[in-house]
């Protein structure tokens, strides 16, 4: 993947020169600019270092967080994200309109956008991708050679030929203005628009590299591909011709592999790379008083909960339910097992979704009470198995210790709790099966759409499937069907916030915690703001001296 | 000797294709669906099922295992299913950076082991003798796990000397031809970046290499105390012939044949090894390649590494099988 | 008459081991002179290589020390060459060491360098002395194994040592040993290890290197007969101590100690048809194993009780005949008639 | 001397195959043993010398099938043991002991003296344990070891010790025929006419008959009634002591009479210094296998295998110098010049 | 004593004939001679006083440490060595000490039952393989060299990959990987021993040849079964540990020494005695292994001595 040969000394030649150019004016700024922001380095290349490797630089068809950030950085979809949030907006698309009670949308497209390869970006570049996606027969869709676009297929119901699937047909009005006419009304369909996995990649390019563009992105994006070298370094460099203007300020970009926490570190600290990934919690103090480094919290996407069988006795008893989800430590749980980086949850979806209900009040730590609820109840030396995952997720990250948290909790009410764990695909086999009494287990969102949540892990039709709680209330069930088709916010933020009060009081689950992750960086770097969708575009961010 | 080669070649084969069948048995001796259990929780049942048609898990046993050795005959290694990619193009990179390692470590380990062992043979009972037995001794019990993340931590964290991660300066990345740094520095005429990386491998290398180090001496001590106790040496010696080149030229001559075994089944240690030392050091080897892969659950990526580097090590051997008769005029074929 | 060419006076060498000091050469006394053959004889383990390797200065240190005695060499037998060399230093020893005194071993079979082809052996201790080309040194290899009888010598140069049958192998031993011409060859049982037709060879081969080249000769070996074959003078050897010393002749024919005595009468003989052989009872001992006494003391038919305390001396019976028994102490105590010492307990 | 040969041997073959090749299969084999024939009288002691690797071992193991012999019968008592089963052969067994060279291989260093000489008793079901315990003492004693050191182990034994106890092993049993390979080699000087007596006073005491091997021609002489002379795998000559020593036919058998130094310094005797080496077994030269070495070789010697027959009574040999179309002066000039 | 012959009665005046044995008291097994031997070894008297050690720590851990070695939250976390901590506190609050000692009884039952079941199945293999020989030797051994040619530690991941990870499956796979190891070692002994003289000896006996093999064979091929018996423990400890650091032997909570090595990898920086006494451990245990191993090697293969 080399680009030229003579490249690399070339670049350098240029940071070389522009580095003695700037020294004295980087003495100049310390001179006189104390107050106001540092003056931008002279290399502007930015490491940033991770645990993992991407797996494919096609973004559509791999669903990991670690491709994403990279693939953030060459591609942009029709829409965009807020800096920090799921709010949407505009993006290769200037503006858009929804016709019909959303079952057409028509955007306008950015004019003067060029691919990396120096082809135009245009209404027939939209169509081809999408028809890419969701059509198995298209021509790149490469399904023989492996390619699956798991993402597009649960975000639009399936696929050409399914029958939920919503994307009737793409049209191409004109250049730059292309129709979206869909089967089925979908609520969360703008903010799919906003999802990096629906980025635009160049036809030509697609043309060219055929299934290899998976090692070979074309996008339109800051900036543009220059080599991979797998499990080590991803170097990306300026795309000159962006379409915004003075953008990006960094020259290159590289990702930088180094699974290991501490070894992470020590580059950072000794300034081989700019911003870590995957910071461990403990550091984090020793961090926030050091010298030339800061630290960068995510917004949290994310939920690990404690779900109960609600078709086996007695976790059928909502009553039982409501008193261990007051049994549950939640802060010493944080303290132990994220270092503080987690915030308690008391609702499924994380706090900052479309309608999350804040004013529910969570069921507060209190063992007396719990105990003299299930008294009350009449359970009296309650035992079950506590089934816990064998595998780390982002949302748990040492389920073990985690079930051994609780089962310390449960024992305080006088509730005897046995860990039980197996095999992931047997755990998981055995969970859907509802083999279980309690469950440990978690969820992470993709598009910042709350239905993700809800539709997946507390509505009935997903029994047997995500639903491990075997929850069924027709009446959530209705509030989240009418929620997922309607296309106006306020009217679905009421409807889940009404669901939420009713689960919150049927209480399926113990919602545990959203996780945090905290990034850490070299002060030098400027203007990076984590998103929560686990990636951000580098545009804005630049060094400084 | 060529008759011999050709019939070691041959007895390779079952070995190679009992390899071959234990690799490919791995995914099939997993307990549950092998697709569910690489998929994941999040997937949908046409996933899985798309999944069970691309790994060919519907066909009866014996012809999924002769598409699989046909494949591979082929030098198709299958498709990583987490990439996407064909293992056979991404694999190199990654044998490259382990062959790079293990080479460097064995080289230290044969420098220090084989000296180590002479001079302790020839010296036998000195202060040397004991000393060098005694942190032989501590290096064949060393975890070297736990090696690498103390010389990490000392030599790279404390005290800042050397690289803790990786193979390279990540502002400064090595232009790839062969993929081995150390050739590849030299062929685009860096030397900085040459002497980078040789200081990248110091610290992998050293932990790697420590415990064949301590083998290699041990054997080396014990194999040359024999041949310096032997009659030809003896005979040696009887005509007036200066101690050490006795102990170089005859003494260690002799002695080679089973260090030259150990060094062969060492590099098994190393191979294996380097999943734990490139895990410490960031080390983009083979064995990060399938440790990660475990993680990942993807499968063929895990049955061609371990077949890899199984082949790798037998053939190692075969080499080494064959040197002897090199050295030792009496194994005749 | 000069000076014998190699004189050891009262050698001792010990090993120190774990399980303690053993006096495996203890106060060993001969000497050899220039073109003689001299034999070593004693069973097992009674010091013969020891003192052999002890005059090589090859003693494997630790666990073994020349704790005592000289080792007295004389180039040419001439006084004013005379040399210690159990204090010369390890420089000027090798220099002797392969090129004026040199030794062949026992096992032919072990005894080469697998992994050298015969040529480069033969003269590797040539080069080492004295500077010669390689084309020379290939010369002299070829001259040497046709000297000791190899067929196709110039192949054989170039052949690995297992290529070659056990005489072969000494014989290219010998080829070693005499490639420096030295004056005196150690032979430490050069043809144990061989069948008797090849020892025939061999022992032939040595006797012609004495006669033509003049090489004094220092034969080790357990084989009285070997003895009566080649050598002139005989050194009989029992636990780490010289028993009795003389002419071939005298020894074999009119021995005086006990041991000597029983030595020979227990051999089978292939010219006489006896019914019964004598046998000396009892194990040879190891050395350091007795502390007090004749060493011979507990299997002897002769002994008396100064036998049980004190040391026997080496006493000299006639010119060149030398015995270490009280029997023919006559100073005091003794008087025994040593020919009568075994008739009290052979079988009639 | 009965008439009735007590063990006749006829055409014992054994070849060792050679592997090698690509795949390890066999491309030669070596003739330890090649076409032996010889007979063994109750009581007698049947010596066979020979030199290293002529095939003296692999014969002795052969007769007593410890090794399966490749051709040819060996009739002990009227039945030929190379045709019997398992079973009948361990039965066998009682009748026929062994005796090895070395003394500190042949003993398992693990078990006690009691051991080694019980188990034979044992698996043959002789006595009770209180019974065999008595023999073992009794055996030892016999063979000149205290009984007491019946509790030792074999390491705490010097070698003639061991080959004593070696001995009380074979005799243990009672058998009738004891194989004696090499017992007095390693053995020294001193000790070995210790065994040597042991052996042969035994042998007065119990009857026994012993096939003696040894590479010492002395040694065999000493102790055997008739001794046959190996040469690479095949019995070259078969007599009396007396006639072997007095009229040597076979003219190895001369060469090797002649190379036995004597501890005699009067008796310097003419030698007949054979040229060159023992070819190797697996090589063998053709016609007579001597030829190569011979002084006396013909022509029809390098071609035609000479018969093993008897030429004078009592007095076998493989030579064509015996052949009856030799003339029988050139056999007299021969020995003259020897003699 | 061996001058009183029944045909030659010579009275031997004199002291007590002396015999190599004279020394030594009788009787002396080979065994206790061996033991005799080992005591004189320096090392292997260390390396039994390690192992005597930690067997001693792991069987009255209780009684060693008032907390339990999983309790959260039973101190403050990351605390450096102190007097209540003598090890210090991990990232959970516990006990390191407590730990360690804790994990003294899985490293040392790990060693136990990997080495045993590699033992048992390695040496019933070896046995069959060696005794039968032809097609059966054949089999075993080209199984033998397929199980060898995968680097150990490999072949313990590829099946703990398959059977998932935890101490048990981990455990199953250090001894899977040895059963070669040993059935190699036992084939060999049986094979070479079959060609003893004694073998020779007590087949002209006219002993069975199950008999030979239980009374002859297999006594005489302990002692280097015994050697690598030791030996192994060390490396299966040592096996079990990189499994745990992979994250593929033991899983948290248990004390094991490479799994809490991987745990507290991360503290290193700030916490560096949570990686240093695990490692420590480790290395002390197989180290005790590796020093009774050699000295018993020394003891029973006076060949192998030096
Ligand atoms: N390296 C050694 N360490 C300890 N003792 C030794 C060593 N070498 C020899 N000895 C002792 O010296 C004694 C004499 O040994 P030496 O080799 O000289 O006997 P030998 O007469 O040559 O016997 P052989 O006829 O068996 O060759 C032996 O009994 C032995 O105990
Ligand atoms: N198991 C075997 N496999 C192959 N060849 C063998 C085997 N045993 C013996 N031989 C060969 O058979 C020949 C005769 O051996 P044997 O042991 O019978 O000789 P020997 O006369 O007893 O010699 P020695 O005097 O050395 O004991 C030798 O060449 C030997 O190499
Ligand atoms: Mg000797
Ligand atoms: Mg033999
Ligand atoms: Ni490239």
């Amino acid at each position: 993947a080399d680009n030229s040969e003579g490249d690399p000394a070339d670049t350098e030649a240029n940071n070389n020169a522009a580095g003695e150019g700037n020294e004295e004016s980087a003495d100049d700024a310390e001179g006189d600019g104390d107050e106001e922001a540092a003056a931008p380095a002279g290399d502007q290349t930015l490491i940033f270092a991770r645990g993992g490797d991407s797996v494919s630089l096609d973004y559509a068809s791999v669903t990991d967080g670690e491709s994403s950030r990279v693939t953030e950085q060459m591609f942009e979809s029709l829409l965009s994200f807020e800096e920090d949030s799921f709010e949407i907006g505009p993006g290769l698309a200037e503006d858009w309109e929804m016709h019909d009670d959303g079952l057409r949308y028509v955007f306008t497209l950015r004019e003067g956008v060029t691919f990396h390869d120096g082809t135009e970006f245009n209404a027939e570049a939209v169509k081809t991708n999408f028809e890419r996606w969701a059509d198995p027969d298209h021509e790149f869709h490469f399904g023989d050679e492996g390619y699956a676009y798991a993402v597009y297929g649960t975000q639009f119901g399936g696929f050409v030929g399914d029958e939920g699937h919503v994307i009737d047909e793409i049209n191409v009005l004109g250049d730059y203005e292309v129709e979206f006419v869909l089967n089925n009304q979908l609520g969360s369909f703008l903010q799919n628009m906003g999802m990096s996995y629906f980025s635009m990649t160049s036809p030509a390019a697609l043309e060219e590299y055929g299934p290899e563009i998976n090692e070979n992105p074309v996008g339109t994006g800051p900036f543009q591909f220059v080599s991979w070298s797998r499990d080590d370094s991803i170097v990306l460099e300026k795309y000159e011709d962006y379409w915004q203007e003075d953008l990006p300020k960094l020259d290159q970009v590289i990702f930088q592999v180094i699974p290991d926490n501490s070894a992470r570190l020590t580059a950072l600290r000794s300034g081989e790379i700019d911003i870590m990934d995957g910071l461990n919690p403990d550091d984090l103090e020793a961090l926030e008083g050091e010298e030339g480094i800061t630290t960068f919290e995510r917004t949290t996407n994310n939920i690990g909960y404690l779900g109960f069988n609600g078709d086996k006795e007695p976790f059928d008893d909502p009553e039982l339910r409501r008193a261990l989800n007051h049994a549950i430590d939640k802060e010493t749980l944080i303290e132990l097992l994220y270092a503080g980086n987690a915030e308690p949850a008391k609702n499924l979806i994380p706090p900052d979704y479309l309608g999350y209900n804040d004013e529910i009040e969570p069921y507060e730590y209190d063992p007396e009470l719990a105990q003299q609820m299930l008294e009350d109840a009449g359970y009296e030396g309650l035992e079950f198995d506590l089934w816990t995952m064998p595998v780390a997720r982002p949302y748990m990250p040492d389920p073990e210790r985690a079930a051994e948290v609780m089962q310390a909790n449960f024992e305080d009410i006088g509730v005897t709790a046995n860990i039980v764990s197996m095999e992931w695909a047997t755990y998981l086999e055995q969970t859907e099966a509802g083999e279980h009494d309690v469950y440990m287990l978690g969820w992470s969102g993709t598009n910042g759409d709350p239905d993700y949540f809800f539709g997946n892990l507390l509505h009935s039709d997903a029994i047997p499937g995500g639903n491990r709680d075997f929850y069924r209330n027709d009446e959530v069930d209705e509030l989240l069907d009418q929620a997922k088709v309607s296309i106006d916010e306020d009217e679905r933020t009421e409807l889940y916030m009404e669901a939420q009060e009713i689960i919150h009081e049927d209480a399926p689950m113990i919602p545990l915690v959203h996780s945090i992750p905290v990034l850490a960086g070299s002060d030098r770097v400027q203007n990076y703001v984590p998103h929560p969708s686990t990636s951000e575009p580098l545009t804005e961010v630049e060094l400084s001296e | 000797m060529f008759a011999y080669t050709i019939r070691r070649l041959l007895m390779l084969i079952p070995v190679l294709i009992g390899m071959s069948l234990i690799t490919f048995s791995i995914i099939h001796l997993i307990p549950g669906n092998p697709a569910l259990t690489i998929l994941g929780q999040q997937a949908t049942p046409a996933a899985v099922a798309q999944l069970e048609e691309q790994l060919g898990l519907n066909e009866p046993y014996f012809v999924q295992y002769t598409d699989y050795m046909l494949g591979l005959l082929q030098g198709d290694l299958g498709q990583s299913l987490r990439t996407n990619t064909a293992i056979s193009g991404d694999i190199w990179p990654f044998l490259a950076a382990t062959i790079e390692l293990t080479i460097f470590a064995m080289v230290f380990a044969v420098i220090v082991g084989v000296n180590a062992g002479i001079i302790s043979a020839w010296k036998q009972n000195s202060l040397f003798d004991y000393t060098a037995m005694i942190i032989a001794l501590i290096g064949v019990s060393m975890p070297i796990f736990w090696l690498g993340l103390m010389q990490q931590w000392v030599f790279a964290q404390e005290l800042g000397w050397l690289p803790a991660f990786g193979r390279a300066n990540p502002r400064d990345p090595v232009e790839t031809v062969t993929h081995f740094y150390l050739i590849d520095t030299l062929l685009s005429g860096r030397l900085d970046q040459f002497s980078i990386a040789f200081q990248h491998l110091i610290l992998p290398g050293i932990a790697l290499g420590t415990i064949p180090m301590a083998i290699i001496a041990r054997m080396t001590r014990s194999s040359m105390l024999e041949v310096l106790r032997s009659d030809y040496i003896r005979t040696v010696q009887a005509k007036g012939i200066h101690q050490l080149s006795i102990v170089y030229r005859h003494g260690f001559k002799n002695a080679v044949i089973p260090v030259l075994t150990v060094v062969g089944l060492q590099t098994g240690t190393l191979l294996g090894g380097a999943i734990l030392t490139e895990t410490i050091f960031s080390w983009p080897g083979i064995g990060r390649y399938v440790f990660d892969a475990i993680g990942n659950r993807d499968y063929p990526v895990i049955q061609s590494g371990i077949l890899i580097i199984a082949t790798m090590f037998v053939f190692i051997n075969l080499i080494v099988d064959l040197l002897y008769s090199f050295i030792d005029p009496r194994i005749k074929y | 008459m000069s000076k014998p060419v190699l004189e050891v006076n009262g050698l001792q060498t010990h090993f120190f081991t774990d399980r303690g000091e053993i006096p495996a050469v203890d106060d060993v006394s001969f000497h050899i002179q220039q073109g003689e053959v001299l034999g070593v004889v004693g069973e097992s383990g009674c010091g013969k290589s020891v003192t052999s390797l002890s005059i090589m200065g090859l003693v494997p240190d630790p666990p073994g020390k020349i704790v005592g005695g000289e080792i007295l060499y004389r180039s040419e037998g001439k006084e004013t060459n005379e040399e210690n060399l159990v204090e010369l230093s390890k420089k000027r020893m090798r220099q002797i060491r392969g090129n004026r005194i040199s030794m062949i071993f026992q096992e032919p079979m072990t005894s080469l360098d697998p992994l050298f082809k015969i040529g480069f052996q033969i003269t590797e201790g040539l080069r080492n002395h004295s500077n010669i080309s390689k084309k020379e040194a290939h010369r002299k290899a070829v001259e040497m194994l046709t000297l000791v009888g190899i067929p196709r010598p110039e192949e054989v140069v170039n052949e690995y040592p297992h290529q070659l049958s056990g005489g072969m192998r000494q014989r290219v031993m010998i080829a070693i040993a005499m490639s420096s011409d030295p004056e005196v060859l150690i032979a430490d049982e050069p043809t144990t290890a061989l069948d008797v037709t090849i020892q025939a060879q061999i022992l032939e081969l040595m006797q012609n290197l004495n006669k033509e080249k003049g090489t004094a000769i220092l034969l080790i070996t357990h084989d009285l007969g070997v003895v009566a074959e080649v050598c002139q003078r005989v050194v009989v050897m029992y636990a780490g101590k010289v028993v009795e010393q003389g002419s071939v002749r005298t020894i074999l024919k009119n021995p005086k100690h006990p041991y000597t005595q029983g030595l020979i009468k227990s051999l089978p003989k292939l010219s006489e048809r006896d019914t019964r052989l004598y046998s000396i009872p009892g194990n040879v001992p190891k050395p350091g194993s007795i502390k007090n006494g004749c060493r011979f003391a507990a299997r002897c038919p002769a002994v008396f009780d100064r036998c049980l305390v004190e040391n026997p001396e080496l006493l000299q019976l006639e010119d060149e005949h030398l015995c270490r028994c009280f029997l023919y102490d006559n100073k005091e105590g003794g008087g025994k008639n040593g020919e009568t010492a075994l008739t009290g307990s052979q079988r009639p | 001397m009965a008439k009735q040969p007590l063990l006749e041997v006829k055409g014992l073959k054994k070849f060792f195959p050679i592997k090698g090749g690509i795949l390890a299969k066999q491309v030669g084999e070596v003739k330890a043993v090649n076409d032996v024939s010889f007979d063994v009288y109750e009581g007698e002691v049947l010596g066979i010398v020979g030199e290293s690797g002529c095939g003296k071992s692999t014969t002795g193991k052969a007769l007593l099938r410890l090794i399966e012999p490749t051709a040819g019968e060996v009739i002990f008592d009227g039945k030929d043991v190379t045709k019997m089963s398992t079973e009948e052969m361990r039965v066998m067994r009682r009748h026929m002991q062994i005796i090895f060279q070395d003394p500190y291989a042949s003993l398992n260093p693990r078990h006690k003296i009691e051991k080694i000489l019980g188990e034979p008793l044992l698996v043959h079901g002789v006595g009770t344990k209180e019974e065999r315990r008595k023999k073992v003492e009794e055996i030892l004693e016999i063979v000149g070891l205290p009984g007491e050191h019946a509790s030792r182990y074999p390491h705490q034994f010097s070698g003639g010790q061991r080959q004593r106890i070696g001995i009380a092993r074979a005799l243990i049993v009672r058998p009738r025929l004891i194989v004696c390979d090499e017992p007095v080699s390693a053995l020294d000087v001193s000790i070995q006419a210790q065994i040597l007596n042991l052996m042969e006073d035994l042998q007065e005491q119990f009857g026994l008959t012993y096939i003696f091997i040894a590479h010492d021609l002395s040694v065999v002489k000493h102790i055997s009634h008739r001794i046959g002379v190996m040469y690479l795998g095949k019995m070259v000559e078969l007599t009396t002591n007396e006639n072997l020593y007095k009229e040597p036919l076979h003219p190895y058998t001369q060469s090797l009479m002649s190379a036995v130094p004597e501890p005699d310094p009067d008796k310097k005797k003419e030698r007949t210094i054979l040229k060159g080496d023992v070819p190797s077994p697996s090589n063998p030269p053709s016609g007579c296998p001597f030829h190569t070495r011979c002084p006396a070789v013909m022509d029809m010697c390098k071609t035609v295998v000479p018969e093993f027959r008897e030429i004078k009574v009592n007095h076998f040999a493989a030579c064509h110098l015996y052949d009856e179309e030799s003339t029988q002066e050139q056999t007299a000039d021969y020995h003259l010049q020897q003699n | 004593m061996e001058t009183v012959k029944p045909t030659n009665k010579t009275p031997i005046p004199g002291p007590e004939e002396q015999e190599p044995q004279t020394s030594m008291p009788a009787p002396a097994s080979p065994w206790k001679e061996a033991f005799r031997e080992l005591k004189k070894n320096k090392l292997a008297i260390v390396g039994m006083f390690i192992i005597s050690f930690f067997i001693l720590i792991a069987i009255f851990a209780p009684f060693l440490t008032s907390y339990a070695p999983s309790t959260l939250n039973a101190g403050p976390r990351l605390t450096s060595p102190n007097l209540n901590n003598w090890f210090g506190t991990d990232d959970l609050g516990r006990d390191i000490f407590t730990r360690i000692v804790y994990g003294a009884r899985i490293s040392l039952l790990v060693g136990f039952f990997a080495v045993t079941g590699a033992l048992i199945f390695g040496s019933m293999l070896g046995i069959i393989a060696g005794y039968y020989g032809r097609w059966v030797d054949m089999l075993i051994s080209r199984f033998f060299d397929i199980m060898l040619a995968f680097p150990s530690i490999l072949l313990a991941i590829a099946i703990v990959a398959i059977l998932g990870p935890s101490l048990q499956n981990a455990l199953i796979a250090i001894a899977i990987i040895n059963i070669p190891i040993f059935g190699r070692l036992v084939r060999s002994k049986v094979i070479s021993i079959r060609e003893e003289e004694y073998i020779l000896a007590a087949k002209a006996q006219g002993m069975k040849s199950g008999r030979i093999l239980i009374h002859h064979v297999l006594p005489n091929s302990t002692a280097p079964i015994i050697v690598q018996a030791t030996l192994g423990f060390g490396t299966a400890i040592l096996e079990a540990a990189a499994l745990g650091f992979l994250g593929l032997g033991a899983q948290p909570p248990t004390p094991e020494w490479g799994a809490m090595l991987s745990d507290a990898r991360q503290y290193i920086q700030s916490a560096p005695w949570t990686v240093l006494f695990p490692g420590i451990s480790i290395m002390l245990v197989v180290l005790g292994f590796n020093m009774i191993g050699d000295g018993l090697r020394d003891a029973l293969d006076p060949k192998m001595k030096n």
